[in-house]
């Protein structure tokens, strides 16, 4: 057998263990911890969904996204003005998907149709998120408002209804309830995922991040499915925000803004570019970072940050899960070999990238 | 009358301003096309060197215009050498080191010094325009951004080390070939590009908030100037930054300073949709 | 990008907390009953950090005394502080901390009427009294907070008289742009309305803005007699500088509903400061007994250069004090019982002189006092006793009807 | 001196072109890349394009597959006019290019990269029997599940030229196919360009003389951006300016 065999059955397994771990913390965590940190994973729950979003646009789109907050930004404030206005969380959680998918759409041609290279593309990304946390931060005139939620500018919206089970507005999920949603929605994202990667739309989007050129001359339009990926991230992203406004029950401006946007590129980084499972570890670890650093003020948290992305970028550009994954792939190589005894030991070529 | 000359008078600041955000990160993207996202931090730390400079009695001047270039431009040395120097030609990975970067230093100045917002009082007084008062401190930033650009353009244009530098940005095998120490060159121009960006932080010192995160207002800014001007640092980042200043200042005194800011950025991003290469990508393409 | 958000910079999540400051406790009466838990929530650093920064020590200087006067009900009391940094996600992250996991027994903090609006939810879900001690644009009516601040009611009306007297009757307004800033520029229009003045302009600034040249040539082209700001934080106050680099402070007087409550008088020099008229409960150059007391006992436990207190720190002082009176006057410190004593006409004696806290708004009637900067002094110009927070004292009664829960504004049609 | 281009093809019966290239130029700034070029091929044609280095047949390709958008002149694939339209436009209307340096997709598997070529709005089980027909005829089968990145280069030559096959084209440009293959495999290059030619039209650019001889029938010779002759191979091959070219000496 081909040494492509392991490579494949190992990602199949990954896939099934990472369900298995999503399920066991999905039901897990309520009986395992207190209110205040159930509170606290489903912040971590809608940071990771975060994190997917630019794991899929950057790491399988080849996308350099600089500006994935603007959209959870406009996914968390599309929920608050949309749930203050009609009461049943049912359909703004829709639209916390389809707002910012609508941006990603226009952003999304106005860039890929238009010529601008890679480079370009991040600061662009990154200039539009800027314009946008400066517009929502001077609304706090009264006359921002929409229908009767009021945008709040730099005090942001305080008191969002919470999520509650579609048809019946009046009862409003507890902060039990708010955990199933947050982590059945990461898990529901992650097999989605998964499944577009393993879908036929999938493959050519990862071919063109392989080789834009060589896509292009098999007839694939680049631009049209970097559009799309783009897109597709954009509502992951959005419904983070709405997780995210429902963790604190409170939004603000700062979701816009650039500190957002460099952490998700942090948790992917160090989770691991082209993998699902290492931007949601790799947002995990880093908000475990954060708040540690965060508890003790001797040492300010983005020191530690700062020197986590460098020693990142210049020791494991790859991230850990990849390093993860080729270890357990020469593990399970040498393995069968000691057992049957062969004697070519220097001919375990196959190893995944 | 006197209107019209306070607010060409404000424009030409803002043009001298954004030419001074602009420049350091003209070099050190321009030339060594590092996109260099701790630019704003660079600036930061020439505005402390300016605010704990001139706190410990340092001349006003010498602690605004001489110290913060200096001081700025050794730790770009030390940052080229330990981190930067290994990444040339991963344009992804310089983006995310010196992002690394910008952290640190935001962090690292707010563990030493609080993350409280200084400030040092401008060091000359006023004057009028008709009968609006205006800030002398203006024309010394005007006379600094013209003072650095002519400089960047002498340097460039007639002295050897700028020939030297030129060429191998253009061609760094070839510059071996004949003898030149391409690293040497790279750390050269990188602690120039921080030296300026430190020397645009002196500067605006006294008319901003001094405090570790004030890079992040800047770096916006300076980086979709950079990429309007195109691939010649003094006439590109001269020409954009005119272009975005005048829009910056009239609409800011139209409406808010918000609303002028998001302006700018919204000006600049349709220009480098319609010359992706940047003005002088397209137009002046032999100038510097 | 906001200086707030900024300066809340990149640690979004939990950043540094205060840590749990444990009161040392005074073994005089063997006090080792379970102790009485106070949360803090103030910015220890960031915009708000210089003003943040006193109230804290106010906050721990306050705990002390009690603890020293033998604490409540035979119980010592420890003091929970969380440093929020002046970023409004870690105002939500450590309230809900303080109330479900510290579970603590009341809350005194919120600065910016920001960070009041985005915890007031969470205390009143999880049942948490509240005491919100920051001067501010008045209005806020509801059963569980009680404001000991000082609102435009007691103070701007104050300022826009002594303006309409002395100045002239057209005026330009500069503001924070956020809920305060808004709502003190409306209250300001109404009084110069009132007054028979007129405002010229109004111009909101988010917090992060520090380049000032467009405002001040706005201003000069409308030509006021007067301006009136309500600007927030330390980047803000680079338009003092700036008016005054401009040579403006001859030409056009100001006056101010924020100014002085951080260190402006000891950064700035005297020539920026001078003549800019403010108006609050409570002055560091009082010379009353009570105030005395209260600058040397903090000058004692943080050091002589403890010169900037302003009515913020009599006003965290005063929080404190009212809900220690109501829990000895209650005899318990549940919550409903503390409510009832406070809204039963609760006086106290503090360093601003007699305060009472009025039942129907939860507010506090309180002198305030007129006073300019003198070469980095503060010159007292008008007493006004016992002013009653009418602003907030026209719509709000908590007690004929306890469950109304609302911000009420000025409406400027009227 | 432009040849005149063969209207009927070796099967005598009028031949409507499969591509007309009229007076095609591409200039770099002060470059003239390729310089007033007409080229025609026919239907099931095979054409070998030879000439030194940076004669500008490259460049011809990059007009031919869209990469680049020609300063003048027209092209028409069949009654459609393919001037200045997108790579991926031109790609459907069934033209693969295997391109000089090989652009494949390190990443993915041999399998995974013919996969997506030969996808493209296919049923899966249409896809599944063209990827294998395609991997057993280049018997690439052996190390189908290796990434791309990690194969020779002689073995990515061979993946890029199935990636090509399964896109089932009807033209098929061939950009240096046996650079850095063995003899062997030189051989089994040219055999399968004559099978494949029994039904598709190539253009198929080299320098590998011996090579051309085992599969040409026609050859144009591009010189400085010009077709320098069009003729039978024999003819081209025995032609001194031809000879005089490839030594340097520049042609009448």
């Amino acid at each position: 057998m081909t040494s492509a065999a392991p490579a494949r059955r190992l990602s199949a397994a990954g896939f099934l263990a990472t369900l298995a771990l999503g399920l066991a913390i999905l039901f897990g965590a309520p009986h395992a911890l207190d209110t205040f940190g159930l509170v606290q994973c489903t912040g971590f729950a809608a940071l990771a969904m975060f994190g997917l979003s630019q794991g899929f646009v950057w790491g399988f789109a080849g996308v350099m996204c600089f500006g994935q907050a603007a959209f959870l930004g406009l996914g968390g404030y599309a929920y608050a003005v949309a749930v203050l206005n009609m009461g049943d969380s049912s359909v703004p959680v829709l639209l916390s998907i389809l707002v910012p998918m609508l941006f990603a759409g226009l952003l999304g041609y106005f860039m890929f149709y238009g010529r601008i290279s890679d480079a370009y593309i991040g600061v662009i990304t990154l200039t539009v998120s800027v314009i946008l946390f400066q517009l929502v931060n001077a609304t706090s005139g009264s006359q921002y408002r929409i229908g009767v939620a009021e945008l709040g500018g730099f005090n942001g919206i305080p008191a969002i209804p919470a999520l509650n089970a579609p048809g019946h507005p009046d009862e409003p999920l507890d902060i039990e309830g708010i955990w199933y949603a947050a982590m059945g929605a990461l898990i529901l994202v992650y097999a989605l995922l998964r499944g577009i990667l393993a879908s036929r739309l999938g493959r050519v989007v990862v071919a063109i991040r392989e080789n834009e050129t060589r896509a292009q001359l098999i007839g694939y339009d680049p631009r049209l499915y970097k559009l799309i990926a783009f897109m597709i991230a954009a509502g992951v992203a959005g419904l983070a925000g709405c997780l995210y406004a429902n963790w604190g029950g409170f939004i603000s401006p700062t979701v816009f803004a650039l500190p957002m946007s460099a952490q998700v590129i942090i948790y992917v980084l160090v989770g691991g570019l082209g993998t699902l499972i290492g931007p949601m570890l790799g947002a995990v670890l880093i908000q475990a970072l954060i708040i540690a650093a965060g508890s003790q003020s001797a040492v300010d948290s983005n020191l530690g940050l700062g020197l986590v992305l460098v020693g990142f970028v210049l020791l494991v550009p790859q991230g850990l899960v990849p390093v993860a994954r080729s270890l357990g792939l020469r593990l399970l190589e040498r393995r069968p070999r000691r057992v049957a005894g062969t004697a070519q030991d220097g001919l375990a070529t196959g190893s995944a990238r | 009358m006197d209107l019209a000359g306070l607010l060409a008078f404000n424009v030409i600041t803002g043009i001298a301003t954004l030419v001074l955000i602009t420049l350091g990160l003209g070099v050190i993207y321009g030339m060594m096309r590092i996109i260099n996202l701790a630019h704003g931090e660079f600036m930061m730390l020439g505005a402390y060197t300016a605010v704990m400079a001139s706190g410990a009695g340092v001349n006003i001047w010498i602690a605004m215009l001489v110290l913060p270039p200096l001081v700025v431009g050794a730790i770009g040395l030390i940052l080229e050498r330990t981190v930067i120097r290994f990444l040339y030609g991963r344009m992804m990975d310089t983006m995310l080191a010196t992002w690394g970067i910008s952290l640190g230093l935001i962090g690292l100045i707010t563990t030493l010094y609080g993350n409280v917002v200084r400030g040092v009082s401008t060091p000359v007084g006023s004057f009028d325009i008709g009968r609006y008062g205006a800030s002398l401190y203006s024309l010394v930033i005007v006379a600094t951004a013209l003072a650095a650009l002519g400089a960047m353009f002498l340097v460039l244009r007639f002295t050897k080390f700028g020939l030297i530098l030129r060429a191998t940005m253009q061609n760094p095998r070839m510059a071996a070939a004949l003898g030149v120490q391409p690293n040497r060159i790279y750390m050269a121009t990188f602690a120039l590009g921080a030296a300026l960006a430190g020397l645009a932080g002196g500067v605006l010192a006294p008319i901003s908030g001094v405090s570790p995160a004030m890079g992040a207002a800047y770096i916006a800014r300076a980086f979709i100037t950079v990429l309007g001007g195109g691939p010649a640092i003094v006439t590109g980042t001269g020409l954009a930054s005119s272009l975005f200043g005048v829009i910056n200042e009239l609409v800011s005194f139209k409406t808010t300073p918000v609303i002028g800011d998001v302006a700018l950025l919204v000006a600049a991003i349709l220009l480098i949709r319609v010359l992706p290469q940047g003005i002088t990508g397209r137009y002046l393409r032999r100038s510097l | 990008m906001s200086a707030m958000d900024r300066r809340k910079v990149l640690k979004l999540a939990m950043a540094s907390a205060a840590g749990t400051v444990a009161m040392p406790f005074v073994a005089r009466k063997g006090l080792a009953a379970e102790p009485i838990k106070l949360g803090s929530l103030l910015d220890g650093s960031g915009a708000l950090g210089l003003e943040g920064k006193r109230m804290i020590e106010t906050t721990e200087y306050a705990v002390e005394q009690l603890n020293k006067a033998g604490g409540l009900l035979g119980r010592p009391i420890q003091l929970i502080a969380y440093d929020t940094q002046s970023s409004m996600q870690l105002y939500t992250q450590y309230a809900q901390q303080l109330a479900l996991k510290d579970k603590v027994d009341v809350i005194q903090g919120g600065i910016t009427s920001a960070s009041r609006e985005a915890i007031r939810p969470i205390f009143d879900r999880a049942r948490t009294l509240y005491f919100y001690n920051t001067q501010y644009e008045g209005g806020v009516c509801d059963r569980n907070v009680f404001c000991t601040g000082s609102t435009p009611a007691q103070t701007v009306n104050h300022i826009v008289d002594y303006a309409l007297k002395t100045w002239g009757k057209k005026a330009y307004i500069i503001a924070a742009d956020y809920n305060y800033g808004h709502i003190t520029a409306s209250w300001m229009t109404k009084f110069m309305k009132d007054g028979g003045g007129s405002v010229l302009g109004t111009d909101f600034f988010p917090l992060d803005v520090t380049n000032f040249s467009s405002a001040i040539s706005r201003i000069q082209q409308a030509q006021p007699d007067l301006v009136l700001s309500a600007l927030v934080g330390a980047n803000h106050s680079g338009f003092y500088r700036q008016w005054d680099a401009a040579g403006m402070k001859s030409k056009i007087p100001v006056g101010s509903s924020v100014f002085g409550l951080g260190d402006e008088l000891t950064t700035m020099d005297p020539s920026t400061t001078n003549g800019i008229i403010t108006c609050y409960g409570w002055y560091n150059d009082l010379d009353t007994p009570a105030s005395k007391a209260f600058v040397a006992g903090m000058q004692a436990k943080f050091g002589a250069d403890v010169t900037d207190l302003s009515e913020l720190d009599t006003a965290t002082y005063e929080g404190i004090l009212f809900w220690a009176e109501a829990v000895k006057k209650a005899g318990s410190i549940e919550r409903d019982k503390v409510i009832a004593a406070l809204e039963s006409g609760l006086s106290i004696e503090s360093p601003t002189g007699k305060v009472t806290m009025d039942g129907a708004t939860h507010h506090t009637i309180r002198n305030t006092y007129l006073a300019r900067p003198k070469d980095r002094k503060w010159e007292i110009l008008a007493t006004f006793p016992n002013s009653f927070p009418a602003d907030t004292g026209g719509a709000c009664d908590l007690i004929k009807n306890p469950r109304t829960n609302k911000q009420f504004t000025p409406d400027l049609k009227g | 001196m432009n040849a005149p281009s063969p209207l009927t093809g070796h099967h005598g019966a009028p031949l409507r072109p499969l591509v007309e290239a009229r007076g095609v130029t591409m200039r770099f700034g002060g470059v003239t890349a390729v310089a007033d070029v007409d080229f025609t091929l026919g239907e099931v044609e095979l054409r070998c394009l030879i000439g030194p280095n940076g004669a500008g047949k490259s460049t011809f390709f990059k007009i031919l597959t869209g990469q680049l958008k020609p300063t003048e002149g027209r092209i028409r694939l069949r009654d459609t006019d393919i001037t200045g339209a997108e790579p991926h436009a031109i790609a459907r209307l069934g033209v693969g290019i295997k391109t000089q340096v090989p652009n494949v997709f390190n990443g993915l598997s041999v399998h995974e990269n013919v996969f997506v070529a030969a996808g493209r709005r296919k049923s899966i089980a249409r896809t599944r029997r063209i990827v294998d027909e395609t991997l057993t005829r280049l018997n690439l089968t052996g190390i189908a599940g290796r990434t791309v990145g990690q194969l020779a280069h002689g073995q990515r030559q061979w993946v890029e030229i199935a990636t090509v096959l399964a896109q089932e084209p009807e033209l098929i440009l061939l950009d240096e196919p046996a650079a850095g293959m063995t003899h062997e495999e030189v051989h089994r290059t040219a055999e399968l360009i004559r099978e494949i030619n029994r039904t598709h039209a190539l253009i198929v650019v080299e320098h590998d003389m011996p090579f051309i001889r085992m599969i040409a029938k026609t050859v144009t010779v591009f010189n400085q951006g010009r077709i320098l002759m069009e003729d039978t191979v024999d003819a081209v091959l025995a032609d001194a300016r031809v000879r005089d070219v490839y030594l340097g000496k520049q042609a009448a």
